[in-house]
């Protein structure tokens, strides 16, 4: 039981973090904002919500399991807010594009 | 983990030198941003976690802020006041623009490199310097970390750095309240008295830098965007929330008034960004307000002299709940402090005289949410609108 | 010769970090650069600190530095938002100046414009329509005191 | 189980100090704001994996206030974009508003 909890939360973090990296890499390699945007997002909502679940498990109590689960929310909306922001602004400032 | 602090070392010297050979200010203050996440995360592995909140509440979040905030108050004015003569252009470029480098540097390029020469070499020197002291430094004459262990049981606090910051070392922080109590008053003398508005601009131009100040502030932003106003709405009382949790935390673990302060100071400021008119009716309450924390402080320090003890030497028993009660104030105190540094910055456009409190944090909030324009302090609207006449 | 020590590979960073910094801050001519330097000289600082004193302790945690680096933080932070005050008071006095002294030389003729620019301080001081404020933020605006506040 | 999370904070910061490129290159203050934001993330998600593999529950209250500040300088830097847009408008206006503020001078 407890070495598929194992498993399991390694194949979690390690997902993760592979979002964590292809969002860094979509950064640097996609020609534009808007999809930079894109690839930021993947990186904030998938890796961080699939660290976050991978490491619920070592919470010594429930208390810090909610606040690693409070740190993923706020991540969440703090990038969708920005996405939104960002875009929002870039929209505006050259209408054709 | 080596391989960690190697990676975060190397980083934090790159984005620092990013920092440096940035000719544009704008991605100066972005690397700095990231170089306080990088330094936050450079305390953790020093096993300073204290150190770590509070620059990840302050470097990461508030300096960051002040300086965007900052650095797009001088391109708007510099935007506004485009058609200046040449010697003043040159003046405004010193704060913003990369060109006025290069023309100073055009005459005296001599000059300029054995400048650059010198420093370098006296730059080196410091670093070869400190290296040294690194590798030749001399023994520890006392034991520090088993000094405070020795004297936790009596500080009246679990924590080792709180017991060190109000108890052990005391006077220091008595004095670091008193100096950015004096900081707040010297910022606070700068800022431009609200009345001046028209005498102060003899041109248009710079009444409308200031009008679109004001504009982009309190209507657009938080009046007209849903999305940031409902996140703001909620990411504020968090904030707060939190701050609170780290204060009182600030006994047992890492944590305390100053990361607290910081973190009040981060909601105030949220709120104003998103265009919550923060002015509290009361002027004597900001007032008030910045100088409690260095009155409880002070006034706790001196009456236990009247127990016939030494100053600043809490009675036996009374030790914690004494430390919590200053951090509270400190806390409050702190908080305002930082916030209006900020919010009291000359040439901010918006009201001037915006004073701002935890309570007119959330009053400005309920307003905000019925309508973002119809916020503005009574005194200070026939002003606007006469601006916009 | 010396085996990885956590504190000091960072005390060592902190004093790169210190000389790096002091060559921008000496050699940059933006205000706000300087400030950026001069912070991250601050953090330099805190990290040798906090670094050799917990090197010294063979690795142990040390209160005693870190709640001194806590406090320089706090410090820090309050001098860099004062610091900025007083950056963006200087910008605003220099461009409220140079309208004046925009608006004085286009009421006058083309013969004395120059010296509207470079005597700026004084013409504006003249000037009954302009509150005291004006006068004094005028005479920061100098000319002269570009070339020697500036890159010192 | 520790040393794979060690691996896993690594690549992290290596991820992390590839964004330092893109706020490098920028080229636009918006790609630069965007890689903040990836620092402010990252970051985030380095702590929480430190706060574990050195089994201290306090790096979580620091996790958490990394995450309630990581949209502050993107709110800053959206203020930025507006106050330098009216700014423009203002100037491009102030000719018209010439007279009035003339007239104000005047009283």
């Amino acid at each position: 039981m407890s070495l598929l909890l194992t498993i399991v939360q390694t194949i979690l973090i390690g997902t993760g973090v592979l979002f964590f990296l292809v969002g860094s890499i979509g950064l640097l390699r996609f020609p534009d904002t808007y999809t930079r945007i894109h690839a930021l997002t993947k990186a904030d909502n998938l890796g961080l919500g699939m660290l976050v679940v991978g490491l619920l498990p070592f919470a010594n109590s429930p208390q810090q399991a909610l606040k690693i689960l409070l740190c993923w929310v706020l991540i969440l909306a703090a990038s969708s807010v920005s996405a939104y922001l960002v875009a929002n602004k870039l929209q505006n400032e050259e209408p054709d594009a | 983990m080596i391989a960690f602090d190697i990676l975060l070392g190397l980083g934090m010297l790159l984005a620092a030198a990013g920092v440096f050979w940035s000719a544009d200010l704008f991605r100066a203050i972005v690397m700095f941003v990231v170089f306080g996440v990088l330094l936050a995360l450079a305390w953790l592995r020093l096993q300073a976690p204290d150190l770590a909140l509070a620059e990840a509440a302050i470097g990461a979040g508030l300096t960051g802020v002040l300086l965007l905030d900052t650095l797009s108050v001088l391109r708007a004015k510099k935007t506004a006041a485009g058609k200046l003569p040449p010697v003043d252009q040159q003046l405004l470029n010193t704060f913003t623009s990369t060109r006025a480098c290069a023309a100073q540097n055009n005459h005296g390029k001599g000059h300029e490199n054995l400048r650059f020469l010198a420093v370098g070499l006296l730059s080196l020197g410091i670093l070869i310097a400190l290296q040294a002291a690194l590798f030749m430094r001399p023994e520890a004459a006392v034991n520090l970390p088993s000094m405070v262990a020795e004297g936790i049981p009596d500080a009246g606090i679990e924590h080792p750095i709180t017991a060190v910051l109000l108890n052990f070392r005391s006077y220091d922080t008595l004095l670091e309240v008193a100096v950015l109590l004096v900081a707040v008053i010297i910022g606070l003398s700068l800022r431009i008295p609200s009345n001046s508005n028209e005498q102060q601009a003899p041109s248009s131009a710079l009444i409308g830098a200031r009008q679109a100040a004001y504009a982009g502030v309190i209507s657009e932003d938080g009046g007209n965007d849903p999305i940031l106003r409902n996140f703001t709405q909620r990411l504020i009382p968090l904030v707060l929330v939190t701050g609170g949790y780290i204060l009182w935390a600030g006994s047992t673990m890492p944590g305390g008034a100053f990361q607290a302060g910081a973190l009040i100071a981060a909601a105030g400021v949220i709120a104003r960004l998103a265009g919550y008119n923060i002015a509290s009716r009361v002027d004597q309450l900001l007032r008030f307000g910045l100088v409690l924390g260095f009155l409880v402080f002070l006034t706790v320090a001196a009456s236990v002299m009247f127990g016939g003890r030494p100053f600043l030497n809490y009675p036996d028993g009374w030790a914690g709940s004494l430390i919590f009660f200053i951090e509270a104030m400190l806390t409050f105190s702190i908080g305002l402090t930082l916030l209006s540094l900020f919010v009291h910055s000359p040439g901010d456009g918006a009201e001037p005289n915006a004073k701002s409190s935890q309570r007119s944090v959330k009053s400005g909030s309920t307003v905000g949410s019925d309508n973002g324009v119809g916020n503005r302090p009574p005194g200070n609207s026939g002003k606007a609108e006469a601006d916009h006449d | 010769m010396i085996s990885f020590s956590v504190d000091f590979w960072y005390a060592g960073i902190g004093a790169a970090l210190i000389a790096l910094s002091l060559l921008a801050f000496l050699l940059s001519k933006r205000l706000l650069k300087k400030l950026l330097a001069f912070n991250i000289m601050g953090s330099g600082v805190f990290l040798m600190m906090v670094g050799m004193a917990q090197t010294q302790n063979d690795g142990a945690a040390d209160a005693v530095p870190q709640a001194l680096v806590l406090t320089g933080i706090v410090v820090a932070v309050s001098a860099t938002a004062l610091a900025l005050v007083v950056i963006r008071r200087f910008a605003l006095a220099s461009v409220v100046a140079a309208l004046a002294a925009e608006n004085k030389a286009a009421e006058n003729d083309a013969a004395e414009n120059d010296a509207a620019e470079k005597n700026g301080a004084e013409r504006t001081g003249s000037d009954t329509a302009v509150s005291d404020t004006t006068v004094t933020d005028t005479a920061l605006t100098d000319p002269n005191l570009n070339k020697n506040g500036d890159p010192q | 189980m520790a040393d794979f999370l060690t691996i896993a904070a690594i690549v992290l910061l290596i991820s992390l100090l590839l964004g330092l490129i893109r706020v490098w290159r920028g080229p636009g203050a918006a790609d630069r704001m965007l890689a903040a934001q990836l620092f402010g993330t990252t970051g985030v998600g380095i702590v929480l994996l430190l706060a574990v593999i050195t089994d201290n529950g306090a790096l979580f209250d620091i996790a958490l206030v990394l995450s309630l500040l990581a949209a502050v300088a993107i709110l800053a830097f959206v203020r930025r974009l507006k106050l330098q847009q009216s700014a423009a408008d203002a100037s491009s206006l102030s000719t018209k508003n010439d007279t009035a503020a003339n007239k104000k001078e005047g009283q």
